[in-house]
């Protein structure tokens, strides 16, 4: 009787079988790609109006509210009309070639199109109106938007993102005056100041926090 | 050939192996079905009908997959009908197998020895076709793995106290339990015939599959310890296995499904299908591969007792389900027995009592035992009667039960019996191959066989 | 030295017997580093060799603990602290329920390790051996039983060796090469 | 969700500022339409131009208006969400609807958004455009002004809008030889001429049930079908809430020719042929005490109307005697004369003003048009909002006359028969989408305002009629105004009409009582009272009533009250007169009458009179859309206009073929299980005075139900008040996205409504007894359905409600068999349609369930959630009445109390505590949150019903 197989050939065999094995790990990474949100994260995100955060808000001053005016009162933060924006850049900068999309709005009812940047899957009900109320900053979630020059996202947005701060409110926090300070940073005592203003905002517990009801509907 | 096995007398009395082998005649003549002998007729005849089927059931579960569960005939309140009736007699059909494969070692039953090899491959076919079946019954099929345990972004876990997710667990466990076990058992013969194989694609598959075994006594000791643990976990699985599923029914609160009696009265079910699916398939099987001196007629004869003891338990089953729905006075219950006898499928009540009853009797009988065909007949209605047991004990409970207002009746649609045909056809190819390309009989344990009997005979 | 050239020498037998006297013959003889070779498991042989107790029935004790344990655990665990959720007012720690899938894991863990264990304590999978190269080797899976005295044995001699297997009354012997 | 492109703004010059409506489209709303749980894609934003202002994204506004049937109006609030009508709500401040609606107006935004609508100008079915047809009809002017108008014809239903009526009488006046002509196939015909005969004048009769503690229904429909049937369902239930003060309940007597909810609700019913009611009408005033000769047999045992007359006599001022629209004038006279003598007029029943504009014969109109078209007098037609090709009695053989009409002009919302076969079609404005206004059954008057700029360019009636007329005003919103400036004028008219378009009614505009005096009218000789003719009934169809609602098909799968059935019509007959025949349910008939055939599946209905057919209108459609054709069988291809209503002398022939039709209730009987209860008022007074009982059933708990230490939800349903109308079922569909399955989906069994209606028959066929069974979902505190849950789909939250999460569920279906009530609804199917307009409808707060979902009652959560958000922004606790689920603010009877019984004193709550409190299938321990207070019988001691 011989060997069925040469000692090259098993080499081989064990070849195939790493190889294979790589190509499993491979494609399980790869489905991980595919499956990613559209919009991938922290990077930044062309937009037809190259609209700069950190120019308005961090050089300028505004406040968030000035644009995303409903973000206190709706579910949804608001999308600044165009006359917003032509409040300043109907004085401002006019003859800018970048800025032409504003005026082509009016001018020939060309809409512009924003690329989204955050957004959720359709079964899930954020209310920004909510959170603003319950002490939730808008770098918590968004990052230093002063600091954007293009925007871009900076939270996973995935489930288990948004347990973490519904299992431990405590953690992020802070008081309500400094939600739309964009340079609040948390204070070395977090969890007890966190855990005070739980309490005085009346923040619901963990349990009807991560109820599925509270984000599905 | 029936007449021919009478005059050898009382099945009983007969041996487990028949004429006089040699290690290596019986070696020869096991292996050769594998790789000299050419293509049956029935063989290839089997194998393009049931390829067939397989067809159908790969276009029904595409057009499954494409449409939803809507292209059953399932609906509000008979929401589970065809698809899980399959799932339960198709994992009861897998424990035969496992029974006579690891109970019967434990047991040291040396009838077990020609059999458990292709039964085992009938215990691992049906539990795939078993296991296919919750999946495709499935609404969103492609998120089944949210019954599995696993890390995920939505930092969920299934809910334990599901008997479904209970079902996987076993269902799982069963299915790559059986296949170790199965496997196992495999490698001499793999080793077997990769040593005889002629032609090089053959000795490289069958060399890669048996590992490198080299009939080492070492070898040998470590393989029966592992083989009997192997059995000794098998055998209690297999009967935790009918009795999970038979609590996917049990905890619901269903008039008809909510009995303590389900698990035993489960078990018991799937021995007697599954006993009787070996014989369906042993008969056709020996007279095809001329095994008759291997799987003789005493293996059927004592295949036949255990079906009619396992039968008798279902009967009494039976008997036990109608007491208490009389006993318990309740009147949901009451109402669930009058409705399988008298409601509108009754029809499907009386053919389990003749299947599995009434025809059941003939099997005390030693003529109808010694018969391969007669015996072939009675397994044929009891696969059939104990599928329509299955079928009563899910759809004819589901359309009537609470509610009147919310009662229904269910009509099976051509994709519920594509699907079962399918898996029929599906199981019988992989059967086929299975005949084809493996031993049917473990020659190892044959060749033990051979030195024993002539041991007893010196 | 000839040990590079050969791995070692085999005696092929006609009958079970037969190898089991030529075991124990062998082995008194102060052989240690030999081999035995049946187409069934011989009683009595394992004996004659001396093979110790294996460690398989232990892996498989162990992973079946795993296995139990580990479920258990992850069912307490995610039911009780990680995610606790009201379902049908059952409580979070539901133990009955928890019992099905503890035993079947169990079992799985205990299967695995046994197969595993199995595997392992035999050293396969090995695809390339030289026992393999001896000739008519393959009828130890059909109808033959052999006894290999290997030449990393130190009392190995090539002819001494030789004239014992000889005195066992072998249908055959012959070298194995590596 | 892919981009949608914007639509250009509409034109909405002279339109306020506060009505101005946007169509561009934003994410937030968008958000939920995607079809709820597949993978996300990239999404843009696009963002306003100009942001309207109170138009923040993903709030919804309301807008009051109102919706008609027939010409009568019913006040609404609509919701507006991003500029899109998305559900109807019963408007408060409006007497006909007091907050409440009818399945029609729920229905009314899937017409609006429907796909099928006419959306362009036709000539001769050519596409064609509104600046050619009012070239057209200009050009015609001239022949017509030239003829003072003779030769020129127009065709309404019923009219109540003034602005309609003012704006025809001003063209009548300008061309005196013009016609109008009113035709509506569910008209007031009867009553006008009921009133004429009592009284010599047209009036307008008026109920208060709130004051009547006996009633009689003679072939009258108060609950579900007359003007003003919201209002009288809640005036009868408002006076019967015996749960709280059980000595003033009322009674019920009712007489009725085909079944209707008013008779199932009835203490006291008995089913006669039509033409029989007159009988008892005359035997009963005898009785009463007015000189009428007393039929010499009465089909009605002497001791049911001894006791119903002792009723009537000893509430005097406190009775009331209705009559039914189909019943004949001469029994209305009788009616009005006998409420006179109870002492009723002013009480309980009060003639105004008619609300119709013209109340005119109607059919004697329709018959005058036909005659001049057949004479080719009519050289112009014009068919405002009508469909008289397919809704006139056979007889007078319109579509046959029309082909003489040289210009023929169809407005109307759908490509309907009479469009197709007119030279002109012009698509309509949807009610939501035009200026207008109606009046409801009291007279008062709502101003219509548009939600919506008319999606498919569809024009007013008014704006046609501006056209014709040549008036120099033309634009909708303006000639409402106008004329409502010339009714209320003023100062202060700005404020006025500000007012009434904010709350929905003109202030004071119902009409006052005006003072009458019966008389005996001259009474036809009676009908042979051994006749044992085959009689036919016509009705309108509960849910497509004449035909305008054929395809919408909310009210298609709809389950009919009484018989369940959906999609289709059928031929009503007992199961007795059945049997004669060897009929079953779906066998097919030829039903022969006065020479016209038609074929039809029979429904064996228990409690139909027997020997008689009720033939309902509204299907046998040729045209209209896509699902109006092809279902059902045409009543009106048998209807005369010598007998409209009823009439003997049918034959039915069986045809041995078989017609599937699809009733989403299989089994009709309780089998004696304690489900839908009803109790006699003599028990619920002893059980009230008795205080809670211990259930017998013993509660043991291996397990507590976990605490809802914030908000506990529940829910109570009262049997009694429940009429079985079905508002609610779909209230709630249009608030949950509930899809619509077909009807070869519902014959297997597969309908979503998540709240249903049991309906189940007790005792004979003949006088069975009915009870109505609102079924949600129970939200156990022990669920089943949870347990068996692999997923974690079905669980429960901190404030016990059953959820169901849709984006998790895998579809085993497990908790679907595993619940008793089986109030699970599983997507078998992808039933959501991806279709643009449709998407529009949907609310933007309810994930749009995929295929393979479970999906059930979610005891409306997203108006939980938004009551919760909405509170914890002002720091303080949902109030009591904030959170009002969509089948409860439909709910006509308040049937339906919803709210949160960690509160004291919330109405749910007190409704729990009554010692009649019970809750479904109590032995299963499933501890229900919604409960159930049972019915309540209060018949007259003397008459002891089998």
């Amino acid at each position: 009787m011989a060997q069925v197989f040469h000692p090259r050939q098993l080499l081989l065999l064990k070849g195939i079988a790493l190889g294979a094995l790589l190509a499993a790990i491979a494609a399980a990474f790869l489905y991980r790609v595919a499956t990613q949100a559209p919009v991938a994260r922290n990077v930044p995100v062309e937009q037809p109006i190259p609209f700069s955060h950190k120019h308005h808000v961090g050089d300028d001053g505004l406040d968030c509210r000035y644009c995303h005016s409903s973000v206190e009162t709706s579910a949804f933060a608001g999308i600044p009309s165009m006359a917003t924006c032509r409040t300043c850049h109907s004085q401002l900068f006019t003859d800018a070639p970048i800025l032409a999309p504003l005026f082509d709005t009016r001018s020939q009812r060309a809409p512009v199109y924003w690329n989204r940047i955050h957004q959720l899957p359709d079964f899930v009900y954020f209310n920004h109106s909510i959170h603003v109320a319950k002490g939730v900053g808008c770098s918590t979630c968004h990052g230093r938007v002063d600091e954007m020059p293009l925007t871009w996202r900076v939270a996973s947005l995935e489930m288990q993102w948004c347990l973490g701060c519904h299992r431990a409110p405590e953690r992020y926090v802070r008081p309500r005056n400094r939600v739309f300070d964009m340079s609040w940073q948390p204070p070395a005592n977090q969890l007890e100041l966190g855990r005070r203003l739980v309490a005085a905002y009346h923040i619901r517990g963990t349990r009807a926090l991560t109820d599925c009801s509270t984000c599905h509907r | 050939m029936a007449g021919q096995e009478q005059v050898l007398g009382a099945p009983s009395s007969q041996p487990v192996l028949r004429g006089s082998y040699t290690y290596a005649s019986i070696t020869d003549k096991i292996a050769d079905t594998v790789l000299e002998r050419p293509t049956h007729w029935a063989w290839a005849v089997g194998f393009a009908v049931s390829a067939s089927l397989t067809v159908l059931f790969i276009v029904a579960m595409s057009y499954l997959f494409a449409k939803g569960v809507g292209i059953w005939g399932i609906d509000q309140p008979v929401s589970w009908a065809f698809a899980l009736t399959n799932f339960v007699w198709w994992v009861g059909i897998g424990h035969a197998g496992t029974f006579i494969s690891a109970f019967l070692l434990l047991l040291r039953q040396r009838w077990r020895t020609s059999i458990n090899r292709f039964a085992e491959a009938m215990t691992i076919f049906a539990v795939a076709m078993a296991g296919l079946m919750p999946i495709l019954h499935l609404g969103r099929p492609w998120f089944f793995y949210w019954l599995i345990p696993y890390p995920n972004k939505m930092n969920l876990w299934p809910q334990w106290r599901s008997p479904l997710v209970w079902d996987i667990f076993s269902i799982g466990t069963y299915i790559i339990v059986s296949i170790l076990f199965w496997y196992m058992g495999l490698i001499p013969d793999l080793a077997t015939l990769r040593d005889r194989a002629a032609q090089r694609w053959k000795q490289v598959g069958y060399a890669l599959l048996a590992l490198g075994w080299r009939n080492d006594a070492r070898h040998w000791a470590r393989f029966e310890i592992a083989y009997l643990l192997m059995a000794g976990l098998a055998t209690p699985l297999v009967i935790s296995v009918h009795s999970v599923v038979s609590l996917d029914f049990a905890i619901g609160n269903t008039p008809g499904w909510h009995s303590t009696i389900f698990p035993p009265y489960f078990v018991a079910g799937a021995l007697y299908s599954g006993f009787a699916m070996a014989l369906t398939i042993a008969i056709p099987l020996r007279a095809t591969f001329g095994l008759q001196d291997f799987i003789t007629a005493r293996h059927l004869a004592v295949m036949a007792k255990v079906m009619l003891a396992c039968g008798l338990l279902v009967t009494y089953s039976y008997l036990v389900e109608s007491f208490m729905a009389f006993y318990s006075a309740d009147r949901y219950e009451s109402f669930m027995l009058l409705n399988r006898m008298t409601g509108p499928y009754a029809w499907i009540y009386w053919t389990v009592i003749f299947c599995n009853v009434i025809v059941l009797q003939t099997l005390w009988f030693e003529r109808v035992r010694g018969s391969p065909w007669m015996l072939f007949a009675v397994a044929i209605l009891i696969n059939v009667g104990m599928w329509l047991e299955r079928f009563m004990i899910i759809v004819v409970s589901l359309h009537r039960d609470f509610m009147p207002s919310a009662w229904g009746m269910f009509y099976p649609t051509f994709w519920d019996i594509a699907i079962l045909a399918g898996s029929l056809g599906a199981f019988a190819l992989l059967f086929l191959l299975f005949v084809r390309f493996l031993p049917v009989i473990s020659m190892s344990e044959m060749r033990k066989l051979v030195k024993e009997r002539r041991e007893s005979s010196s | 030295m000839t040990q590079s050239a050969q791995y070692g020498l085999l005696a092929e037998f006609r009958s079970a017997e037969h190898l089991v006297d030529a075991v124990k013959r062998t082995r008194a003889e102060g052989y240690r580093d030999i081999a035995a070779y049946s187409p069934f498991p011989v009683d009595g042989l394992s004996d004659a060799l001396g093979i110790k107790r294996t460690c398989v029935p232990f892996v498989t004790l162990m992973g079946g603990l795993i296995g139990g344990a580990g479920t258990y655990f992850m069912l307490w665990y995610s039911s009780v602290i990680d995610y606790p959720i009201d379902s049908g007012a059952r409580p979070l720690h539901s133990w009955p329920a928890f019992v099905p899938p503890t035993f079947e894991l169990a079992v799985l863990g205990a299967a695995l390790a046994a197969f595993f264990a199995f595997l392992f304590a035999s050293g396969l999978p090995r695809l390339h051996h030289p026992i393999f190269n001896a000739r008519d080797f393959d009828l130890a899976s059909r109808n033959r039983f052999f006894l290999c005295i290997e030449c990393s044995d130190p009392h190995f001699d090539e002819s001494r060796t030789h004239d014992f297997l000889r005195s066992l009354d072998p249908m055959r012997l012959v070298p194995v090469p590596w | 969700m892919s981009p949608r492109q914007p639509r250009r703004e509409f034109d909405f010059s002279g339109v306020p500022e506060r009505s101005r409506r946007e169509f561009l489209k934003l994410m937030g709303a968008s958000i939920a339409l995607a079809s709820g749980c597949s993978r996300e894609l990239p999404e843009r934003i696009v963002p306003y131009e100009d942001m309207p202002e109170q138009l923040a994204a993903t709030k919804s506004l309301y807008f009051a208006t109102a919706l008609s049937l027939d010409g009568y109006g019913s006040g609404v609030l609509v919701e507006s969400a991003m500029g899109r009508p998305i559900k109807v709500e019963g408007n408060p401040n409006h007497p006909a609807s007091l907050g409440a609606t009818d399945v029609f107006s729920q229905a009314a935004v899937l017409t609006l958004w429907d796909p099928d609508r006419s959306q362009t100008v036709l000539r001769q079915g050519v596409l064609s455009t509104w600046d050619a047809f009012r070239a057209a009809l200009t050009a015609r002017r001239s022949r017509f002004a030239s003829q003072g108008g003779a030769g020129l014809h127009i065709l309404t239903g019923s009219v109540t809008s003034p602005t309609l009526a003012a704006q025809l009488h001003r063209l009548l006046d300008k061309y005196p030889e013009a016609r109008w002509h009113q035709y509506q196939p569910i008209n007031r015909d009867n009553v006008y001429a009921g009133t004429r005969l009592a009284f010599g004048e047209t009036r307008e009769p008026r109920y208060d049930f709130t004051r009547a503690r006996t009633v009689l229904s003679l072939d009258a429909d108060f609950l579900r079908s007359m003007p003003g049937h919201v209002r009288y369902a809640r005036d009868f239930n408002g006076a019967r809430r015996p749960g709280e003060t059980p000595s003033a309940n009322n009674r019920l007597y009712a007489i009725e020719s085909s079944p209707t909810l008013t008779g199932a609700k009835a203490d006291h019913c008995r089913r006669l042929r039509a033409s029989q009611i007159d009988r008892v009408a005359r035997a009963l005033a005898q009785r009463l005490g007015i000189a009428v000769e007393s039929p010499t047999s009465v089909p009605i045992e002497a001791g049911w109307l001894d006791a119903c007359a002792f009723d009537l006599l000893t509430r005097h001022g406190e009775s009331l005697i209705l009559v039914g629209e189909r019943q004949p004038a001469h029994v209305h006279a009788l009616a009005h004369l006998a409420n006179e003598r109870l002492g009723n007029v002013g009480t309980t029943v009060q003639y105004t003003n008619p609300v119709l504009a013209e109340p005119i014969d109607q059919l004697d109109s329709l018959r005058q048009l036909s005659a001049a078209m057949a004479a080719g007098e009519v050289q112009e037609l014009l068919i405002l909002g009508v469909n008289p090709l397919y809704a006139t009695p056979a007889d007078l053989e319109f579509a046959r006359h029309l082909q003489r009409v040289p210009f023929s002009v169809h407005l109307g919302l759908y490509r309907d028969e009479t469009a197709m076969r007119s030279l002109w079609h012009i698509p309509a404005a949807h009610e939501l989408e035009a200026w207008s206004d109606t009046r409801a059954y009291d007279g008062s008057a709502t101003i219509q305002q548009p939600l919506i700029a008319p999606l498919y360019g569809g024009r007013s009636p008014h704006e046609v009629l501006a056209v014709l007329a040549g008036e120099f005003e033309q634009d909708g919103h303006a000639i409402v105004r106008a004329l409502w400036q010339g009714e209320l004028g003023g100062d202060d008219f700005e404020h006025t009409w500000k007012t009434s378009l904010h709350n929905g009614v003109v202030p004071d505009s119902a009409f006052t009582a005006e003072q009458v005096t019966a008389r005996l009218p001259a009474l036809p000789p009676l009908r042979d009272a051994d006749s044992s003719e085959l009689e036919i009934v016509f009705s309108p169809d509960p849910h497509v009533h004449d035909g305008v609602y054929t395809n919408n098909a909310w009210l298609r799968e709809l389950p009919k009250p009484l018989t369940e059935l959906t999609w289709d019509n059928a031929v009503l007959m007992s199961p007795e007169s059945g049997r004669r025949r060897g009929l079953a349910n779906e066998d097919v008939v030829e039903i022969e009458y006065r020479g016209r055939r038609v074929r039809a599946p029979v429904w064996l209905l228990p409690g139909h009179p027997d020997e008689s057919l009720t033939l309902q209108f509204g299907y046998g459609r040729t045209a209209g859309g896509r699902i109006a054709p092809g279902a059902g069988f045409n009543a009106y291809a048998l209807q005369t206009s010598a007998a409209p209503s009823f009439d003997g002398g049918a034959r039915v022939h069986p045809l041995g073929t078989r017609y599937p039709l699809a009733s989403a209730q299989m089994h009709n009987r309780m089998e004696g299980r304690d489900l839908a209860r009803m109790l006699p008022l003599s028990a619920v007074i002893q059980r009230t005075a008795q205080g809670a009982q211990p259930s017998k059933h013993e509660r043991k708990l291996l397990y507590p139900p976990f605490a809802s230490p914030t908000y506990a939800w529940g829910m109570s349903i009262n049997l009694d008040a429940c009429i079985g109308c079905k508002a609610c079922t779909i209230a709630c569909q249009a608030e949950n996205n509930i899809p619509v399955v077909g009807k070869d989906q519902v014959q297997r069994g597969r309908e979503m409504h998540w709240i249903r209606v049991d309906r189940y028959f007790e005792g004979s066929d003949a006088h069975p007894r009915v009870h109505f069974q609102p079924v949600p979902c129970m939200h156990c505190e022990r669920a089943p359905c949870e347990v068996v849950c692999p997923v974690e789909a079905s669980v429960h939250d901190s404030e016990g409600l059953n959820v169901q999460v849709y984006n998790r569920c895998v579809g085993t279906r497990f908790c679907s068999n595993n619940c008793p009530y089986k109030v699970r609804r599983f997507n078998f199917l992808q039933y959501s349609q991806d279709v643009p307009s449709l998407n529009a409808q949907r609310n933007p707060d309810v994930t749009v369930r995929m295929r393979g979902v479970m999906e059930k009652c979610s005891y409306c959560l997203q108006r939980i959630a938004a009551a919760k958000i909405a509170s914890e922004k002002e720091g303080r606790r949902i109030r009591d009445g904030e959170v009002v689920t969509a089948c409860q603010a439909a709910c006509p009877t308040e049937a339906i109390v919803f709210g949160d019984l960690n509160d004291p004193a919330s109405r749910v709550r007190i409704a729990k505590t009554s010692p009649l409190d019970y809750v479904l299938l109590e032995e299963l321990n499933t501890l229900p949150r919604t409960s159930y207070l049972p019915a309540v019988e209060n018949p007259h001691p003397d008459l002891q019903e089998t």
